[in-house]
């Protein structure tokens, strides 16, 4: 059958794809207000600007202020950097570690197959969240920067094996043959043949790491193992509990830095699942 | 299948040797003296300081070398010597982890199983229809995307403060002693149902996506073909489908307990739930090391077994794991 | 007559628009007659066998009348559709090592979709039985996965399940494609059993192998470009052929005892037209030794002689 | 010239490597310079794991592959480099052999990097329409397209083309026209046979016996990894004495002749004989207690150019002469 060029055709289907419009519109919102919210307040996240102590949304406060007077838009938008921050370093992290393992042992196999999939299979199992809570715990100085390393860190073990199974796939295509025929090394062929045909998977991967990266972060920041210094959501909410917004009713100072990362990473579950059909002929619709 | 179990064994075993010992490394090879950290910030009473420095001295066997260290670990940890907690001194680790492991049980259980099934349900009836599909999938993206603790906060305080008919804080109220009595297991019933609610929908958001994305794949599988074109009424290569695809969602049930852990340490954090989870904030609060690094054994057990379990449901419910054929790249 | 086709058209929704790949397809298959469907990768083959039992997304029915054994098929209507399949019309996929769901045990599988069209599989089991050994298959593999059966016992399974409701006409699509010579013979020389036995009236052998259809089939139609060319008995086709296509078609197939050196063969030059937006007129036209101007305008299928029929100006 | 000598490829199964799976075993032959030599099969009988052995695309477990005397299983480097300036592979899926996000032409860029990074941009471009037009493919239609804007027949003959920019003296053709249409595939055949002409030797893998017999002179008959009978072409076509070579001559679907009423010959599942002849389970003439299963049958030059792996050969030969009778 015959197909339109493949460009226009990833264009034409990604500018009709409500999922990836909505999911991109709510991801680009988060990401122009990290930009731009700096410029709307006048204070720091922990200045206590406030001598009423907690008071709800208002016009000066537009978030409203903590317990000791803080503004919450001021601890929010510097919460959101903290949040990409991690998504960009840990996720990518987390995404070019399981690429490099699982091209490797996908394109070398045999017995480099076997010990990486053995690791990876081990760190598979042990539940993220212990290790890097271990870790942090002994760590003297932390930073939202070493928090997302130790997070990629532990995070890519399903990537490695997704992208295993892919590379194992691609490397018996007879392109690749053909390469070696050519007399092209290893890490040419995994780079110029193989790496270029996963480049869509690949980004999806990244989205997934992005997402899982926030999510992690939030949750080592809520039981006090997140960064030393600066703001986050998931601290956001920590100190919300630990003040007693809840008993308190002060629903401003925990409403909006969970709403935000849940807004942020279901937006790119959503572009995920749209873009997995833009590039995937199967399961575009009609 | 014995090769399957066989390697499967192997694999566990290693992570939990791998994983014992980086317990075992982390204070020793983290920058800073751990001892003195922890006695210095933890507030004690001088004599008790005392007694401490000397103990911990003796306990991590700075005196001896490496190796020695590292054989003495593994000889405690199979006398299930896990050291004594710092901030309830002169509790043993295990005492303590022991107490709260029931309270976890009773919470994931239910939460992960009724999850799952409800989940997968609920994935399988939206794959019926494009409308059910528009209104049921982005549910399930936002449940899966929300951070379990701020779930757990929303659910604590619009149906603790609020409305006021759910207890936001402990296992049971203050007021009672732990006893067999109606009362009491109602009262324990309350306290858990909403950490149990926020665990059960932020996990029930991601089953039910997994399921639809893999009854929709098997419904384009050739064997559901193959149904439609002998005139199979739809039900039947539904329910084909829904069990072929069930598969892929058990083993994503052993993949996924790592997430499951975190998700319930931090809601047992928000409901001051008395399970490992509260423990380990309270732990890290008061710098008290042997006692997270006791609950991060805990952790690994409790995943390692689950999964195993896992693998004896897989085996038993896919044929082709049986005979021989396939399942080593479960 | 078993199976009246009449004027059929079936078209691919793409993103450029409609393919045609099958654009009125008007033929009859006889009561007991085994027809070869034959003709290049992209002809309207397949897309003519499916539609015929399963028309499904992005195959999109356009007009046409398909009658079986006097009734006419809804062939558009999924649902009303499942009246007659199985029991009417059966197929044998392409893909009958997939075809068997993995984790069923056949015959369980077999029951349970006996029972759903409302069929009483205890009734049917005898039967069953006796074409399994038909096809040399132990009664064991009832009690077997599919896993646990060998890619050509997997396709007599498929066989026999496909035709056990002795179905007025049965669709073999590609079934030999992936196997080697000897067990494509095999496979083949049952389908003629069945057919023989009354396990299926009428079959249409849809494949890409005229060798194999000329020791098999009564008829064969080739196919060009979504359209009938030619469709005529066995021997007329493989001997005295009157399509220009058809007759390029099987003087390019080599065979033991010919030789490059010593007769050389030749293809046909050129590309079948793209079906998003077909040429007016023959479509076979632009690869054809022998167009003329009248080609210009689209040829009829037309009966030449007794059940030959030819889409040829040459020959009208 | 290349010649194997009792080459073997053994696969190590299961996860510690508990089994071994013989996919070639002890596969002597020899192909001369300017010969086309068919490498006939069923699926599983090894012939593609022969064509890449050769390649050096897997490795060889036992036995020697020798190209003008050079033993390949040392070649390294820019040895290897050089082997593969004259000895190249086309193969089965034309699709599959081009990365789909990459414009055809690009097997012609990677060729001229590789090889001939010296060769002026002019002068290379002359060479590639040159080498088009010898695989009968007119530039200006088929250079900067992607794979799928070309037909299957189209893309195998590019590869053909990639191959003749290099010194390439010994082709390995795998399956190249089992998945082109009817109509082109004679055409990419012919132009094998052809290339002989310009003193190329083709190893033509297929599994299709007429293909083999139109453009070989000799043949090779695989099953299970060995070698059942193998010599001149026209001898084995003829009067083929291996059982299996006799079964598939009856099994090809033929113009000239319908099939005769033969027994199923599905007959006998492949069972693991340790020692044994490897066709013993499905063979109609074995004696069954005899020395068919207990020893390996070798392979014997009946008559010149004519090698049978057959205690039977003889029987065979009978069974042969009565069956043209009727």
């Amino acid at each position: 059958m015959t197909e339109p060029k493949k460009k226009n055709e990833f264009l034409y289907f990604a500018l009709r794809n409500n999922k990836l419009r909505i999911g991109l519109t709510v991801v680009f919102f988060f990401l122009v207000l990290t930009f731009v919210g700096p410029q709307f307040t006048d204070y720091t996240p922990y200045a206590y600007v406030n001598p009423m102590g907690a008071q709800p949304p208002s016009s000066e406060h537009w978030f409203g202020t903590t317990m000791f007077g803080q503004d919450v838009f001021t601890q929010f938008v510097f919460g959101l950097q903290a949040t990409f921050l991690v998504g960009i370093v840990g996720g990518g992290l987390g995404t070019l570690i399981g690429v490099v393992v699982g091209f490797v042992a996908g394109y070398r196999g045999g017995i480099v197959d076997e010990i990486l999939s053995t690791i990876t299979n081990i760190v598979l199992v042990i539940p993220t969240l212990a290790i890097l809570l271990i870790i942090a715990a002994y760590l003297e100085v932390r930073g939202v920067f070493t928090e997302s390393i130790f997070i990629g860190c532990t995070a890519w073990p399903w990537t490695a094996r997704a992208v295993r199974a892919q590379t194992f796939s691609l490397r018996s295509r007879e392109f690749v043959d053909l390469a070696r025929l050519s007399g092209m090394n290893t890490w040419k062929i995994i780079f110029q043949e193989v790496a270029p045909n996963m480049m869509s998977y690949l980004l999806l991967v990244f989205i997934l790491q992005f997402g899982g990266a926030i999510l992690n972060a939030a949750t080592l920041d809520f039981i006090g193992l997140g960064p030393m210094e600066g703001i986050s959501l998931g601290m956001m909410m920590q100190y919300a509990v630990l003040w007693g917004a809840l008993h308190l009713g002060h629903w401003w100072w925990f409403v909006p830095p969970g709403a935000a990362i849940m807004a942020i990473v279901g937006a790119l579950y959503v572009t995920n699942v749209g873009l997995d059909e833009v590039f995937n002929p199967k399961l575009r619709e009609m | 299948m014995r090769r399957y179990f066989g390697r499967k064994l192997f694999i566990y075993a290693l992570t939990f040797f791998l994983a014992a010992t980086i317990d075992w490394m982390i204070p020793r090879f983290m920058p800073g003296d751990p001892v003195q950290n922890m006695l210095s910030r933890a507030a004690l009473h001088a004599e008790a300081a005392e007694v401490m420095h000397g103990y911990y001295t003796r306990a991590f066997g700075l005196d001896v070398p490496v190796w020695q260290q590292y054989i003495n670990f593994w000889i405690a940890l199979f006398h299930g010597d896990l050291g004594t907690s710092v901030y309830l001194f002169p509790q043993p680790v295990l005492q303590i982890i022991m107490r709260a492991v029931p309270y976890d049980i009773f919470l994931l259980l239910p939460a992960i199983l009724l999850s799952w099934l409800a989940g997968n349900k609920f994935g399988a009836f939206a794959a019926r229809s494009k409308w059910l599909d528009n209104t049921i999938s982005p549910l399930g993206y936002i449940l899966t995307a929300t951070p379990y603790m701020w779930l757990g906060i929303l659910l604590a305080w619009f149906f603790g403060i609020v409305l006021g008919i759910f207890p936001i804080a402990g296992a049971y109220s203050f007021t009672m002693r732990p006893h067999l009595s109606w009362a009491f297991v109602g009262n324990l019933l309350k306290h858990w149902f909403l950490p149990f609610a926020s665990l059960f929908l932020v996990k029930f958001g991601g089953w039910a996506i997994g399921m639809r994305n893999m009854i929709i794949y098997e419904l384009e599988a050739d064997y559901s073909h193959y149904l439609e074109a002998l005139g199979a009424p739809r039900k039947l290569v539904r329910q084909y489908a829904y069990r072929n695809a069930i598969l892929p969602q058990i083993t994503g049930l052993g993949l996924d307990l790592g997430v499951v852990v975190a998700g319930a340490l931090v809601t047992e954090v928000v409901f001051s739930y008395p399970g490992i989870g509260y423990l380990i904030l309270a732990a890290i609060q008061n710098q008290d090391y042997f006692l997270i690094q006791g609950c991060f054994l805990f952790i690994i057990i409790g995943v390692l077994l689950a999964n195993f379990i896992i693998d004896i449901v897989y085996v038993i419910v896919d044929p082709r794991t049986r005979t021989g054929m396939q399942g080593e790249t479960v | 007559m078993s199976l009246q086709v009449e004027n059929l058209k079936v078209y691919y929704q793409t993103l450029g628009g409609d393919v045609k790949a099958l654009d009125g397809a008007t033929f009859s298959v006889a009561d007991g007659e085994i027809m070869g469907l034959a003709g290049e990768s992209g002809c309207g083959k397949t897309t003519l066998g499916h539609s015929l039992i399963r028309l499904t997304p992005p195959m999109r029915f356009i007009e046409g009348r398909v009658t079986l054994d006097g009734k006419e098929l809804p062939v558009w209507d999924m649902e009303e559709m499942n009246v007659f399949r199985f029991k009417k019309i059966s197929i044998i996929p392409q893909y009958a090592m997939n075809a068997m769901n993995p984790t069923r045990k056949i015959g369980k599988m077999t029951a349970e979709l006996l029972e759903s069209r409302r069929v009483n599989a205890q009734a049917t089991w005898p039967e069953l039985k006796r074409r399994l050994d038909l096809v040399e298959l132990s009664h064991d593999v009832l009690n077997m996965y599919p896993i646990e059966l060998s890619g050509g016992m997997k396709q007599r399974m498929v066989m026999v399940l496909s035709t056990l409701l002795d179905p007025s006409l049965l669709i073999a699509d590609e079934i030999t494609s992936a196997l080697d010579v000897s067990s494509q013979k095999a496979v083949v020389e049952m389908l003629v059993e069945f057919r023989n036995q009354r396990c299926c009236n009428s079959v249409i052998v849809i494949t890409h192998d005229i060798s194999i259809l000329y020791q098999i089939a009564d008829s064969i139609m080739i196919m060009y470009a979504g359209q009938l060319a030619e469709k005529a008995p066995t021997e007329t086709i493989i001997h005295a052929p009157r399509h220009p296509y058809t007759q390029l078609l099987i003087s390019s197939l080599p065979e033991i005892g010919v030789k490059h050196d010593e007769k050389r063969l030749s293809g046909i030059p050129g590309r079948p037209p793209l079906l998003l937006d077909p040429p007016a007129g023959c479509r076979f036209r632009e690869r054809c030794p022998v167009a003329f101007d009248a080609c210009l305008e689209p040829p009829p299928f037309t009966e030449v002689a007794s059940d030959h029929f030819v889409a040829c100006w040459k020959e009208a | 010239m290349l010649s194997l000598d009792g080459v073997s490829k053994v696969y190590q199964v299961g996860t510690f490597g508990g089994k071994e799976l013989h996919a070639v075993s002890d596969v002597s032959f020899d192909v001369t310079d300017g010969a086309v030599v068919s490498l006939i099969g069923e699926s599983g009988s090894g012939k593609s794991t022969i064509g890449k052995m050769i390649l050096r695309l897997i490795s060889i477990s036992a036995g020697t592959i020798l190209s003008d005397g050079v033993d390949i299983s040392t070649l390294q480097g820019r040895a290897l480099k050089e082997y593969y300036r004259n000895v190249q592979g086309v193969f089965q899926d034309p699709f599959s052999s081009y990365n789909p996000i990459f414009k055809a032409d690009r097997v012609f860029k990677t060729i001229r990097e590789e090889f001939f990074p010296q060769v002026p941009g002019s002068e290379w471009n002359n060479r590639v329409e040159g080498a088009l037009q010898v695989v009968g493919l007119n530039p200006a239609h088929v250079l900067d397209k992607f794979p799928h804007q070309l037909s299957g027949g189209q893309l195998q003959r590019f590869l053909i083309a990639r191959a003749l920019l290099l010194d390439v003296r010994f082709l390995v053709a795998d399956e190249i026209i089992s998945m082109l249409d009817a109509s082109t595939r004679i055409d990419v055949l012919n132009l094998l046979a052809d290339l002989k002409s310009r003193g190329l030797s083709v190893l033509f893998i297929t599994h299709d016996l007429s293909l083999g017999y139109y453009i070989s002179e000799r043949s090779v008959i695989l099953y299970r990894g060995c070698v059942m009978e193998m010599g001149r072409t026209e001898k084995i076509y003829d009067r083929p004495l291996h059982p299996y070579t006799q079964m598939l001559m009856a099994s090809v679907p033929r113009l000239d002749r319908k099939w005769e009423e033969a027994a199923n010959v599905m007959k006998g599942q492949q069972s693991d004989l340790i020692s044994g002849c490897v066709y013993y389970a499905r063979c109609p003439v074995a004696a069954r207690n005899g020395m068919c299963s207990r020893g390996r049958p070798a392979l014997v030059e009946v008559e010149d150019d004519h090698f049978v792996a057959c205690f039977h050969a003889g029987i065979g030969t009978m069974a042969t002469a009565r069956s043209s009778e009727r």
